[in-house]
């Protein structure tokens, strides 16, 4: 088997993601997309990883997966506000800036 | 050629004198009137001056020029301010500055009920500093000064009485269709300095023996143009009727002796161009000929004194401009018919003013009648114009259309029958229409209109009026003594070549212009002294004299031709400038506009649509990697 | 197992540590300083800490090294520039922050709650902004003079989760503001994960994560470019999604809209300078040589940008709106100067940026002052006459406009014309002809404001212009200031870009 | 020389496609909380690739912090806005579903044709020399070394998140806490003694004992106050009167 | 100091002066701004006398480094076509303060900035003539686009801020393109001997250029003259700001501003792109020729009387064109010329016209009537003026106008021939408004209009005097402009036609 076969279906998930963030409606679930969409990079990473034979790609990906959880920590805060001032978790219901 | 240093006050007196009398405002309304004849009477006297000088020169050192400063100067375009004066120039300055003082004398007492008579003379003083300006310019250029300058001058003293609107109207289509012909000038001086390389009279004159003859052709043709416009030749010669609106004096300086045959000097001057250029000849010669029928019809058929003299001074520049047009044999009669023309048709305007004084300013001659009684001088003097204009010997018009006439029938073959045929009908026609002025005003029944009162006029009008009277009886005979005016001006324009195979005896052009004009009078006689004549013109005539009395429709056709589309035209480019361009500019704003508010429709407002503009963006890209790796 | 202690040359990175510590400081002061005092405490510490950033970027201005922290960092000229002018920025900025009408009293108080309104008596104010602004400046700082794909991703996230955060404190319109934090964030994390998925093909591709590495790479590589050119597709989706770039822009209108109005400048201002230095940075020394393949693609994405921002510019309605799209118009114009891909092309986009950035912070200081009792007035409409009631704010305002559109005896002005000929110099006809019909189309809306302010009467409906507090009169002042003297004698700057810009490879 | 072997093989041909197919239920599913169980799914499956391809540490971080913390995280906040809430799912943005698919198909084709294009020109190394040390020590040494100046940073990007979270979370006290003796006093001086002892709880003496009903008072009448303020706040309070006892007996009968 | 520099400097103290004069001060500030304008008239007189016209090099030559690392000078300069153009611009300044004084009092603002305005104007206007470094002359060419805008916005008539806005759009437009040519310009010049805007030294640069670049920047900088000269079909922002601005203004606009389309096309078009420039010459003068009879079309259907001026203007701007591009020295110095005796042709019918419109209170032709009787002055004035306009022989614009007429003909005929029309449309546009305004009776409404008063017939006499003087006598002016022409000429490798008949050759 071909390590690039897991680049495929990094290629996937990361696609999935992202279709996800423009399909889904509920901010946490767009969120969690872009959640999948960080782990589909860091598989593709720690595959060059080990296709390259050296460990900054994962040196990278535990990067990407301390930044995320910051971005967690700060997105789901604004989330958490948005619902309250709103008491509704979608992302088209905030839709007052426009034009 | 000699130099003179004194050239310049010719036209500087009388140009001092409208700088005066404008600046000065109300200011000069006392003495203005004095000063400005004055003015024009130390020209006068400079112009005479000059004459005695130039006799006491031998015959090819009469010429005079004055260069006065480097006018224009670039390039090898070099015109200088310079006069000139020689034999032809004096006949003008001599006519000009002679005629002006009369009519300037005759004015002060003419205008003298006028508030602004000031101004007046003024404008006087101004059109006599331009028009000797014109003739003695040493270039195409200066004399194109002198030649707008007197435009001016008209235009001014047209609309002197501009408070009327028609009077208004006639001013500027004066100076428009002066203008058109003037653009005529324009093309002449053009093509000359583009072919010839100069535009002084003697520059072009020289190079005019080497030229093409297209070339010259060109300049010739051009150069006739302008003299249709200001000449009042066919087809620019509508303006000339309607000038009659101004000051009769002016009618009679400027409308009758001396800015209208400006053309005719400005052909003469330039014979060297149209003895070289046959097809340009040919052409003045039609024009002039056409011109002196036109005007003659027209004059048949007016009841406005001063248009019918109108008329028949477009008829007979109409005779000049065909004598010009006859090459070396024509040049000297047709400035001698200029002369004498100037002397007999000035002296009828006069009249005609002087009529109109006495009348209550009517100008309608089927309201004149029997005023030979109450006017005496007036009769006299008018009368012996009458008898000079319609060719009578031995008064002065006689000679000088009798030439013309002679001159025409020998030009040659079906061209001189033509010619001489149509000047001797034109001659009949003329002694017919200045009859039947003589006959409605003076001589038949009294068809006054109560407030009128004739009585005569002071001594300062008839006083030029008895003046130019002498003139216009005794000029004939001394121009023509021993060829004198022939002879005087062969210098400039060339040897007066007798020709060789004569068509006509000159005795029998006379028997038969005689005749002509002794038809014209009788016809004229039983039709108006005989009959009664109503006081308004009936309107059941013939369509010919509906047609003469609309002076055969040029109006309608100029306003048919130029006008009305011209009209359409500006209103068209009016909203095509509104509508099209400027609306192709707003045009581009507004899809500017348009695009910002289609494109501001991305903008919705769902964020998960600004993802999927960023996904498509990265699609975009990936595929353009798709596609640069395959 | 051998192992090696790092080597970091604190004096390079001193102004980035001082502005962590001032941050560090002002969370302190938070979790222990007074209430009353605090204010003025995160104030001072902030202000401080930027001009003592300052002063040691000054210190070793003249230094350059490859190993500024393990390769993580490059200190270069072009590097001191861009932390000298996001350090300016940010201090001006700082002042108009300071202001603290412009926040939320409470963040965590839910709109139009009782609680609101009791914190909005007791004057309550949300003195984290200082701190947050300070990480924010800091990951600015670092971006542009990231050398390896890891720092240039911690250095985005960095200067963006504060901006997220801080978008969401407006102190009016808290709804609009909080739904710009909501929409800044999603799309910004979206445009990371892009950003990392690039990070990850480079490195599959060049087996490393420095630009050096990259460089060498795809001068020596073997293979074929497929991964390079999804890295940089990928890498370049996150970097223009940070300068709004179109089609990576839809987000930038709303967020500037709805961010409080000191925040708006400061995000447009500095994180344009530190996202456009980390763009060229990357472009000019990892992905130089790979020129002809990623060009056409930036030029057409140049060229739409201008045309877009320009267009729709024209017609908006709101001012705050209006700039988001004139920032647009003018990403595409300083992409200009990534595209020419030379020294004259680093010198003008670096004055560009500085002279951009600083007449940026000065307009949206200019809209914070036009009020009216529910706050800031950013309705175009009510802006009609203001060359009445404030001749001088309205009049420093249309100066601003011009710099903007590019008029000369402004700044932008110099700017313009450098960078496009940096442009065609390399021969971006499309570039120059594009950026002119633009310019165009832009200085119509320009004029359209300008038109509003002098030409039109003012509406009575309470809109007015406030006196504007010491600081921000300060900002107003020092940055139309800078922009006319950039406009008259660029000389100076211009030659000192010169002298000193270039990136170390 | 990097060899696959075939136990790997068959783990990745059975996990993956699990792994894509969850991914795409992600998308499907209504409820978010089923596609938080996906996604924390997914990412299990995403540890078990990292171990087989010999990056323990990450394997193990990923199940202990993404997977254990990070989406418990999500979890939490899911249960916080409402955990029965489900999405619909018919697409209210014209014309974006079309745009989704077509991007779905278009991005996920390109980039999968595009790895199969690729070319590396080298071939797979394999981890065995770099993690010939143990991975998570040479890891540790990149991590302190080579990339330490990020690592140093990322540090600022945990306090910047927890500042935030604070900043966004944090309800500032606008008055101090009253003290125990202030409440009572306050309790004493009200209008009305009959809070002096507490409110009442909802449904007491009602004859209904859900919690959105007012408890009546011992003489009959509603106690607005005993409902939760955020129930009151929401609408969500049912008229007590219904409730209400029609006849009280008032007259205190004394029981000797 | 450079005589140059002094008289940019002059005006620019002079409105330092009017800008601490307080506001209320009306008087002083007017008499500030008449004193300003006349020193600097007596100090271009002074420079008209120094200059030496045998010498066709730039003289009163300053130059110094403005942005060295662009090659950008500071660098002024004139020859006889900048010195005549400068001479008219400060000769024309105070005729307009003094017509003028009471033109700021309707206006938006106070009188102060009115008269700012005009004295920052003033001093770009002698700049840009005077510019001999193109970047310098593009700085001027711009920046005096924002003090119009003003004037005509802030103090105009009517629609004034539309009509500014489209002057200016118009104008930026122009501008715009002009930049992308000058940018095209400088990077060629960095190819071929290092950057420079030096005028001298890019007229060079042509012969490394290909056709297609040299037309291309031609273009650029011919339509940005075009806009300004107003060429067909690029004129229509020319009548809608000369019927909006006040007649100072306008005169300033269509007198002044309007000549710099024509001076650059001499000394850009002309210089920098010879090959170009014959290349388009035959396009070019088919839009000459269109300008000439359209505007003359235009303005005998115009029923404003502002409007017709404008259009009349627009003839006039055809026939400079034609002149310039007939390559002649009759045309070149025809056209200088043409430029000198338009700007105060136009100066008095706008002065005039401005008189008139004040004093009726309409600028419909058709609401004057009989004007001659009741205001004599005032209708002389006005007939003057117009008999200039139409090119009446003895009054300056006639020299002018023959001379381009029989310098393009001996070029090019047909176009000349067709250009002779308007000389005939000319007399109509001018004589219809003489007509209905001054001629005939005396309409009600117009009974009672006072004539000019002292300071009017001070402001009005000059200009007339100049009219009149350099119809007799202008080789004063000739002198100067000759030398300049032929220089371009022979530059540009023209020599002029031979006469085709010319006896002896």
């Amino acid at each position: 088997m071909n390590p690039y076969n897991y680049l495929y279906v990094s290629a996937l998930l990361f696609t999935i993601g992202a279709v996800g963030v423009v399909v889904r409606r509920n901010a946490i679930v767009v969120f969690m997309c872009v959640e999948l969409m960080l782990n589909a990079a860091n598989l593709t990473l720690v595959t060059f990883s080990r296709i390259n034979g050296t460990l900054d790609g994962q040196v990278v990906a535990f990067f990407t997966m301390v930044v995320a959880a910051c971005e967690v920590v700060v997105g789901l805060a604004i989330i958490v506000t948005i619902y309250r001032s709103r008491r509704s978790a979608s992302v088209d219901d905030a839709s007052l800036l426009k034009r | 050629m000699t130099t003179s240093t004194s050239l310049v006050y010719l036209i500087a007196l009388p140009l001092l004198g409208a700088t005066i009398l404008l600046l000065a405002g109300r200011r000069s309304d006392k003495w203005g009137h004095l000063l400005a004849t004055a003015l024009s009477a130390s020209s006068f006297g400079v112009g005479l001056y000059q004459l005695s000088q130039m006799l006491n020169r031998p015959t090819e050192e009469r010429g005079v020029s004055q260069k006065l400063f480097s006018w224009i100067s670039v390039g090898s375009f070099n015109v200088d301010a310079g006069l000139l004066l020689d034999q032809l120039s004096i006949c003008f300055v001599l006519l000009i500055t002679g005629v002006g003082t009369l009519i300037h004398i005759y004015s002060i007492s003419y205008m003298s009920h006028d508030e602004n008579r000031r101004r007046f003379f003024a404008y006087l003083n101004l059109f006599i500093a331009a028009m000797l300006l014109l003739v003695l310019g040493d270039s195409y250029l200066n004399l194109y000064v002198g030649w707008e300058g007197v435009g001016l001058a008209s235009y001014l003293l047209i609309g002197f009485w501009n408070q009327k609107p028609a009077y208004a109207t006639a001013s500027k289509k004066a100076f428009v269709m002066n203008r058109v012909g003037d653009m005529g000038l324009s093309f002449a001086i053009m093509i000359a300095f583009a072919t010839l390389g100069t535009v002084s009279f003697s520059g072009v004159e020289e190079a005019s023996h080497t030229a093409s003859k297209a070339a010259l052709t060109a300049i010739g043709i051009m150069l006739l143009v302008a003299a249709t416009g200001k000449s009042a030749q066919f087809p620019l010669q509508a303006w000339l009727g309607d000038a009659m609106a101004g000051p009769t004096p002016v009618s009679a300086l400027i409308h009758a002796a001396t800015m209208v045959t400006a053309g005719v000097y400005l052909i003469v001057r330039s014979n060297f161009i149209f003895d070289a250029a046959p097809t340009a000849q040919l052409l003045v010669v039609i024009v002039g000929a056409i011109t002196l029928m036109f005007g003659a019809l027209v004059g048949t058929a007016k009841d406005d004194i001063k248009k019918a003299l109108a008329a028949s001074t477009m008829s007979q520049i109409g005779y000049m401009v065909l004598g010009a047009g006859l090459g070396p044999a024509g040049y000297a009669f047709a400035i001698m018919h200029l002369l004498t023309h100037g002397f007999f048709k000035a002296g009828m305007f006069l009249g005609a003013g002087s009529v109109m004084h006495g009348m209550n300013d009517q100008v309608d001659m089927r309201r004149y009648g029997a005023l030979r009684k109450f006017m005496p001088i007036t009769f006299i003097t008018f009368g012996l114009g009458y008898l000079a204009i319609i060719g009578v010997p031995p008064f002065a018009g006689f000679y000088s259309k009798d030439a013309i006439i002679e001159t025409a029938f020998n030009a040659g073959g079906v061209k001189g029958i033509l010619l001489g045929g149509t000047a001797l009908l034109g001659a009949a026609i003329t002694a017919f229409y200045m009859t039947r002025v003589m006959v409605l005003t003076f001589t038949s029944k009294e068809r006054w209109e109560d407030n009128q009162h004739p009585h005569e006029s002071p001594i300062l009008m008839w006083l030029p009026m008895a003046i130019l009277a002498i003139g216009s009886v005794t000029t004939g005979f001394l121009f023509t003594r021993g060829h004198a005016l022939v002879n005087w001006l062969s210098p400039v324009v060339g040897e007066h070549a007798e020709s060789e195979e004569m068509l006509l005896q000159p005795m029998v052009v006379s028997g038969l212009a005689l005749l002509a004009v002794a038809i014209g009078v009788a016809i004229a006689v039983m039709k108006y002294q005989r009959a009664d004549v109503e006081t308004v013109a009936p309107q059941n005539v013939s369509i010919f004299t509906r047609i003469a009395r609309k002076d055969l429709m040029q109006d309608s056709f100029n306003e048919a031709v130029f006008m009305r589309p011209g009209q359409a035209l500006t209103s068209l480019l009016v909203k095509g400038d509104e509508n099209v361009v400027d609306g192709a500019v707003r045009g581009i704003g507004r899809t500017a506009l348009g695009a910002g508010a289609s494109l501001r429709k991305t903008q919705t407002g769902f964020a998960r649509s600004y993802a999927a503009l960023i996904l498509i963006g990265a699609i975009a890209l990936i595929a353009g990697i798709w596609v640069v790796t395959q | 197992m051998t192992f090696t202690a790092p080597v970091l040359n604190y004096a390079q990175l001193a102004p980035m540590l001082i502005v962590l510590g001032g941050a560090l400081i002002g969370v302190l002061i938070e979790a222990f300083g007074p209430r009353a005092s605090r204010h003025a405490s995160q104030l001072f510490i902030t202000v401080a800490s930027l001009v003592a950033a300052f002063a040691a970027l000054v210190r070793v201005r003249n230094q350059s090294s490859v190993d500024a922290a393990m390769g993580s960092v490059g200190f270069d000229g072009a590097g001191v520039l861009l932390q000298g002018t996001i350090l300016i920025i940010a201090l001006l900025s700082v002042f108009l922050i300071a202001d603290q009408e412009n926040f939320t009293a409470l963040a965590a108080a839910v709109p139009g709650s009782s609680e609101e309104r009791e914190s909005l008596q007791l004057d309550l104010r949300v003195t984290e902004v200082y701190p947050l602004t300070l990480f924010a400046v800091a990951g600015m700082l670092l971006f542009p003079v990231s050398t390896d794909l890891i720092t240039l991703f911690v250095a985005l996230e960095m200067l963006s989760l504060p901006l997220y955060l801080m978008a969401g404190l407006s102190r009016r319109r808290r709804l609009m503001s909080q739904e710009s934090a909501l929409k800044y964030f999603l799309l910004g994390a979206f445009s990371s994960a892009f950003l990392l998925f690039g990070v990850a093909y480079l490195y599959g591709y060049s087996n490393s994560v420095t630009f050096a590495g990259i460089q060498a790479s795809i001068t020596g590589g073997s293979g074929n470019d497929v991964f390079l050119l999804l890295g940089i597709a990928f890498i370049s989706v996150g970097l223009l999604f940070k300068v709004g770039a179109v089609p990576f822009h839809a987000w930038s209108p709303d967020v500037y809209q709805g961010a409080p109005t000191a925040i708006t400048g400061f995000m447009a201002a500095a994180t344009k300078v530190a996202a456009f230095g980390a763009i060229l940075r990357i472009f000019y020394v990892a992905f130089a040589n790979a020129e002809w393949q990623w060009k056409p693609a930036l030029v057409l994405i140049a060229i739409v940008t201008m045309v877009f921002g320009s267009v729709v510019a024209i017609t908006q309605r709101d001012v705050k709106r209006m700039l988001a799209y004139s920032s647009i118009a003018h990403a595409g114009f300083l992409l200009a100067g990534v595209i020419a891909l030379s020294k004259s092309g680093l010198d003008a986009s670096i004055f560009y940026l500085f002279a951009y950035g600083i007449a940026t912070v000065g307009a949206f200081g200019v809209v914070t002052l036009v009020r009216d009792s529910a706050g800031e007035v950013t309705d175009l409409n009510r802006w009609s006459g203001l060359g009445k009631r404030s001749p001088l704010v309205a009049s420093v305002f249309a100066f601003f406009l011009l710099a903007f559109a590019g008029i000369p005896l402004t700044s932008g002005f110099i700017g313009k014309f450098s960078i496009f000929s940096a442009a065609y110099e390399t021969g971006s006809t499309a570039i120059l002809i594009a950026g002119v019909l633009s310019s165009a189309i832009a200085a119509f809306f320009y004029i359209r404001v300008i038109v509003l302010m002098f030409f039109k009467d003012p509406v009575e409906d309470g809109t007015s212009v406030v006196i504007p507090s010491a600081l921000t009169t300060t900002t107003i002042a020092v940055t139309s200031l800078i922009t006319l003297i950039l406009g008259i004698f660029p000389a100076p700057l211009i030659n000192f870009i010169e002298s000193s810009a270039f990136f170390i490879r | 020389m990097l060899t696959i072997q075939t136990p790997e093989a068959v783990m990745f041909w059975f996990l993956a496609p699990l792994a894509v197919i969850s991914a795409i239920g992600m998308l499907l599913v209504k409820k978010a909380v089923h596609s938080a169980l996906l996604l924390a799914w997914v990412m299990i499956t995403l540890a078990i690739f990292y171990i087989a391809q010999d990056a323990l540490f990450l394997g193990i971080v990923q199940i202990v912090v993404y997977t254990g913390a990070v989406m418990m995280l999500f979890l939490f906040i899911l249960m916080l806005v409402g955990v029965d809430a489900s999405d619909s799912l018919t697409e209210t943005i014209r014309g974006l579903r079309p745009i989704a698919i077509t991007a779905a198909l278009g991005f996920g084709g390109l980039l999968v044709s595009l790895i199969g294009r690729a070319t590396l020109g080298r071939e797979a190394a394999g981890l065995v020399d770099a993690n010939s040390e143990g991975n998570v020590q040479a890891l540790a040494k990149l991590l302190f070394s080579t990339y330490v100046w990020p690592f140093e940073v990322v540090s600022a990007l945990l306090i910047t998140a927890a500042l935030g979270a604070m900043v966004l979370a944090h309800h500032q006290r606008s008055v101090p806490r009253a003290t125990q003796r202030e409440q009572a006093i306050a309790r004493f001086r009200g209008a009305s003694l009959g809070s002096a002892a507490g409110l009442p709880n909802p449904g007491v003496f009602a004859r209904h004992n859900a919690v959105d009903v007012p408890a009546l008072l011992p003489d009959g009448s509603a106690a607005p106050n005993s409902i939760s303020a955020t129930l009151k706040a929401r609408g969500d309070m049912l008229e007590s009167t219904q409730f209400e006892l029609s006849e009280v007996d008032n007259t205190v009968t004394e029981e000797k | 100091m450079n005589a140059l520099t002094s008289m940019m400097l002059l005006p620019l103290l002079g409105s330092l002066l009017v800008a601490v004069i307080p506001s209320d001060q009306t008087l002083r500030i007017k008499q500030a701004a008449l004193g300003t304008t006349l020193l600097v008239a007596i100090s271009g007189v002074m420079a008209w006398f120094k200059f030496d016209s045998a010498n066709t090099s730039f003289q009163f030559v300053q130059i110094a480094q403005w942005i060295p690392s662009f090659g950008i000078n500071y660098a002024v300069g004139v020859d006889g076509l900048a010195l005549v153009l400068i001479l008219m611009s400060v000769l024309l300044a105070p005729v307009v303060v003094l017509a003028g004084w009471n033109e700021s009092e309707g206006g938006r603002w106070s009188a102060k900035v009115f008269y700012i305005l005009i004295l920052v104007l003033e001093t770009m206007m002698i700049g840009v003539f005077a510019a001999t470094d193109v970047f310098l002359f593009y700085v001027f060419f711009e920046a005096m686009l924002i003090p119009v805008y003003f004037l005509i916005g802030g103090y105009g008539s009517g629609e004034r801020a539309a009509a500014a806005v489209k002057f200016l759009l118009y104008s930026l437009f122009g501008g715009l393109l002009m930049l992308a040519s000058i940018i095209g310009l400088y990077v060629i010049s960095g190819t071929h001997g290092g950057h420079t805007f030096d005028i001298g030294q890019l007229s060079e640069l042509h012969k490394f250029m290909s056709p297609t670049t040299q037309n291309l920047l031609f273009l650029g900088f011919f339509i940005a003259f075009a806009i300004k000269a107003p060429v067909w079909p690029l004129h229509t922002w020319l009548p809608d700001a000369a019927a909006a601005a006040t007649p100072g203004t306008s005169v300033l606009l269509l007198g002044v501003l309007d000549k710099v389309g024509t001076f650059g096309m001499i000394r850009f078009c002309l210089t920098l792109f010879p090959d170009a420039s014959k290349t388009f010459t035959p396009v070019i003068l088919v839009f000459a020729v269109i300008s000439i009879l359209y505007g003359a079309f235009l303005a005998i259907g115009a029923r404003d009387i502002k409007r017709l001026i404008a259009y009349t203007s627009i003839s006039h701007f055809g026939f400079i064109t034609m002149g310039i591009f007939a390559m002649t020295t009759q045309g070149h110095s025809g056209a200088t010329l043409y430029m000198f005796n338009h700007g105060f042709s136009t100066a008095a019918l706008f002065l005039v016209a401005g008189w008139m419109i004040s004093r009726r209170g309409s600028s419909t032709i058709a609401d004057f009537g009989g004007l001659q009787r009741v205001t004599p002055v005032m209708a002389w004035s006005f007939f003057i003026a117009g008999m200039s306009s139409l090119a009446l022989p003895g009054l300056s614009s006639f020299v002018s106008e023959f001379l381009v007429l029989v310098g393009t003909y001996t070029r090019y005929p047909v176009a000349a021939v067709i250009a002779t029309f308007g000389i005939v449309l000319a007399a109509l546009y001018i004589l219809i408004p003489v007509q209905k305004a001054l001629h005939g009776p005396t309409t009600p409404g117009n009974e009672n209009l006072p004539d000019l008063n002292l300071r009017e017939k001070i402001a009005i006499a000059p200009v007339i005097a100049v009219i009149v003087a350099l119809g007799f006598y202008p080789a004063p002016l000739l002198n100067v402009i000759n030398p300049a022409s032929a220089h371009v000429l022979e530059v540009q490798g023209f020599t002029d036609p031979v006469p085709s008949e010319s006896a002896g050759k």
